[in-house]
């Protein structure tokens, strides 16, 4: 594959449900293996629409979708490409259905054909990778929050995707479940976009960072030169300014 | 609000094949339920108790549960002894009681009774999870096992979110009465939930899309029978046969 | 609604088994693959919407419901109900092993005829949906009240007095039943119509 | 009524699921009439639990509570106050069950016995304090989420409350109905307490600050002197540090 190609590619898409308040207008996307970026712009800018453009779970109105420079027009098109792609939901129990856990780790690699013993191997591996060793006979409605993202993930991680669409990771989490995703991500050594209010996250994680302005993806350099300094009791808090 | 109360255990009922429990409770439940005598009733009664006993769950519970569940046995209770003819009468004021009504109460009272401790001691001691796969392991359709373990995952989500629209209601004041208001809120609730399962569901259809679901819904869950399973197996295919031979030899 | 167990005759218990058998197998397949989760997930709504108890005087009665699902679900409502009556009989230990077969008839039986009767007027003017929610919410538990009573009467001549008492003591639930229905639909036409159009005949796609 | 004594009135409070960990601990905690009180916190601290406890949507394990010069023990008890104290809750989703805007926000005046006339009176004034004239026969499930935050507000402002409690009232919203939210709360002249991260609301609309720690609130006066001096384009997201 050549490496200077995007692996997604995306001119003058449009979307919206009424024509008079388009979400997304005339985007242009490309997005290259290796890339690393952070999306950080107010709720209802349209980026979880991303994600599911990209996913093809939606349409776009107009413009066109590439992804690994094959275009992509149909529910069929996604679907070839969809295990390859790894979209975390922002609610874990959207995307945990199965009642065990093992079962909803190994529901990817099963629909990708793997065998049940294949299937399983892996979905053990990317439990241990989690920290989530012992994990594969709870009952999924049982875990905590921060239990059920880190399945949410290992059910991701365990299709071994090329790009990884995290859809606020970190939010309502506690603080260690947080620095698990952040040393996955950073031990893993993957291509990602991470949608994220979190400032500290992204500068951690990722190499650049965009922002939505007027249903487009704007790059967004000057965030991560951002003056820091305040100091105050807060310091173990999370605040805005 | 919703729990499973005798799933987790770690008696001898608990450890025995899930696929040998549903079979003897099954068998053993529509035996019983064909049975008139009380001889085998009563059998049979002591048979659920012991086995009830044996799952070392809460009895507290048990009894909890069981009173609720007689409610309408009482039903039969009232209207049979005056309307069941036969046997011996005892006037009581304007009617009459018949015997033959009291006993045949009596009966229901413990066939249902036997019936349900059953039901406690051999599946309500699994999750509805193990029922799931069980109920795959042993061929029934594979749509019908799905749509249980669906329904079953989200029971919960969706108890939580009853739970929040409720609290909402109770901080605006809202007091359940006897009026036109109040069934409305609870149509509005009631509308309000199904459209947020109705939402919910397609973003788990498209979570499963996003990991390449054709169809097919896979089971990883395999039961091994060890020699205790084959043991409680005949045990209660052996106080099946009992219970039988009594109503068969022993009915009055 | 339900029968407990230990009540009925074998024939009874086994007629309600085979037809319920029925009605879940046309369910089942004309429920696709695609609509699973989407009908596992509304009965679990209704699962959770059947808990509520609503007070009748001075005492309450939980909501049955069965004629929404009807309306949602048309033939799906049978494999809805019968998991539903699983669940229950796990949860709350409401028994439902002989009887599963005769109480999921008693619950979708009604649900599937309400359907036919009255889907059609539910997308219509909203006065006419009102009405037909209402009817529908009524009739269905009606219906399922004289399943239930046929059901005694067939398992034992002289239960006809507490099937009479059974068929009266559900006029007031008929009655809340019908009013609940009506709003809740008249909820759902305003808020969320689509939810209402795709019943029963399931179509691809979402 | 006397001023001098608390409103809200908590002693030895103590809340949690188990044992081993509890949420709250040894609460005390005073509330008068006209204070108006900030909470920062970390996620997880207790914050919301607090909340609820005074309305007596959960119970304490130990501790008591007073309300309105009013001891608090059954529901029943909290049930007669509930009207009085106004609790915003932190995802408008959970707060809002009516088809339409107007019959949401008559809700609780009817609930308290209201005329329909009065209660739709109530409703519209209410709606057009906060700018929402107009709104009344909308679908409150198809509003926008700032627009949802708004008609939450006004759910609980035609109850005429005598305090507000008030959980994240600004997270994730636009930077025109934070305007609205702080405008209103600043012209009320009402007692309230308000959890949230964002420092600079919280200077603007109360007195003092309070955070949690160990499952109990300590006064922080310290927050208020804060330095805060950062800079970048990021100016209208919502981020944390």
């Amino acid at each position: 594959m050549n490496q200077k190609e995007p692996i997604i590619k995306m001119r003058g898409v449009c979307f919206g449900y009424s024509d008079t308040a388009p979400i997304l207008k005339d985007l242009d996307f490309d997005f290259y293996k290796g890339d690393k970026i952070g999306i950080i712009a107010p709720n209802g800018s349209g980026k979880t629409t991303l994600f599911h453009l990209i996913m093809g779970l939606i349409k776009p109105s107009c413009g066109d979708i590439e992804i690994f420079q094959a275009p992509m027009k149909t529910e069929a098109d996604f679907a070839d490409i969809r295990h390859r792609i790894g979209l975390l939901f922002q609610d874990a129990d959207d995307q945990l259905f199965c009642p065990t856990v093992l079962e909803d780790v190994a529901f990817g690699p099963l629909n990708m054909g793997k065998s049940r013993k294949d299937a399983i191997d892996i979905s053990r591996r990317t439990l241990a990778f989690l920290g989530l060793t012992d994990f594969e006979n709870r009952i999924t409605f049982k875990l905590s929050g921060g239990e059920k993202k880190l399945v949410s993930l290992a059910t991701i991680l365990s299709m071994e995707p090329e790009v990884l669409l995290l859809d606020e990771p970190l939010m309502g989490l506690d603080i260690k479940t947080r620095s698990v995703i952040t040393r996955a991500l950073m031990e893993m050594n993957s291509s990602y976009i991470i949608i994220s209010h979190n400032i500290n996250f992204l500068e951690s994680t990722t190499h650049s960072t965009l922002t939505m302005r007027e249903g487009s993806l704007i790059a967004d350099d000057q965030v991560h030169v951002h003056v820091h300094d305040h100091a105050h009791v807060h310091g173990d808090v999370p605040h805005h300014h | 609000m919703i729990e499973e109360p005798f799933a987790t255990g770690n008696s001898a009922v608990h450890n025995i094949d899930p696929r040998f429990r549903v079979i003897a409770a099954v068998v053993y439940s529509f035996a019983v339920a064909l049975c008139y005598g009380f001889v085998p009733l009563i059998t049979a009664f002591a048979v659920s108790a012991v086995s009830l006993l044996m799952c070392r769950v809460s009895l507290k519970k048990v009894l909890k549960q069981l009173a609720l569940v007689n409610g309408f046995i009482l039903l039969f209770w009232i209207v049979l002894p005056l309307t069941y003819p036969g046997g011996a009468t005892y006037p009581l004021g304007p009617v009459t009681i018949h015997q033959a009504g009291i006993a045949f109460a009596a009966k229901i009272t413990l066939k249902s009774n036997a019936i349900l401790m059953a039901l406690i001691a051999f599946i309500a001691t699994m999750t509805l999870a193990t029922l799931g796969h069980t109920l795959g392991r042993l061929k029934v359709p594979e749509k019908l096992v799905f749509l249980l373990m669906i329904t079953y995952r989200y029971v919960f989500v969706i108890a939580q979110e009853y739970q929040k629209i409720i609290k909402s209601i109770k901080i605006r004041g809202f007091r359940p009465k006897t009026t036109l208001h109040t069934y409305k809120t609870f149509a509005y609730v009631v509308g309000m939930l199904l459209i947020r399962a109705s939402e919910r569901a397609d973003r788990v259809y498209n979570a499963m899309r996003c990991r390449g679901f054709k169809g097919t819904y896979y089971s990883l869950t395999d039961f091994q029978a060890d020699a205790g399973s084959w043991i409680f197996l005949i045990i209660v295919f052996g106080a099946t046969t009992a219970v039988v031979a009594l109503e068969i030899f022993l009915r009055f | 609604m339900h029968i407990s167990e230990g009540i009925l005759s074998g024939p009874v218990l086994l007629s309600g088994a085979a037809l319920a058998a029925a009605g879940t197998a046309i369910g089942l397949k004309k429920l696709d693959y695609d609509r699973i989760a989407r009908t596992g997930i509304l009965s679990a709504a209704f699962f959770v919407a059947s808990l509520i108890h609503v007070p009748v005087g001075p005492t309450s009665v939980h909501l049955i419901l069965n004629g929404i699902v009807g309306i949602l679900l048309g033939w799906c409502a049978f494999p809805a109900i019968l998991i539903a009556l699983l669940l229950q009989g796990l949860f709350f230990q409401f028994g439902g092993i002989t009887t599963l077969g005769v109480n999921t008839l008693i619950m979708a039986l009604p649900a599937v005829i309400c359907y036919y009767l009255f889907a059609p007027f539910i997308s219509g003017k909203k006065t006419v949906a009102v009405a037909a929610a209402f009817a529908c919410g009524f009739l269905c538990v009606l219906f399922s009240a004289l399943i239930m009573a046929a059901a005694l009467i067939f398992s034992e001549e002289n239960f006809l007095e507490i099937s009479a008492i059974v068929i009266v003591s559900h006029l007031p639930i008929m009655m809340i039943e019908g009013v609940i229905t009506a709003f809740c639909i008249l909820f759902l036409k305003k808020v969320q119509p689509a939810l209402l159009s795709q019943s029963g005949q399931y179509k691809n796609g979402y």
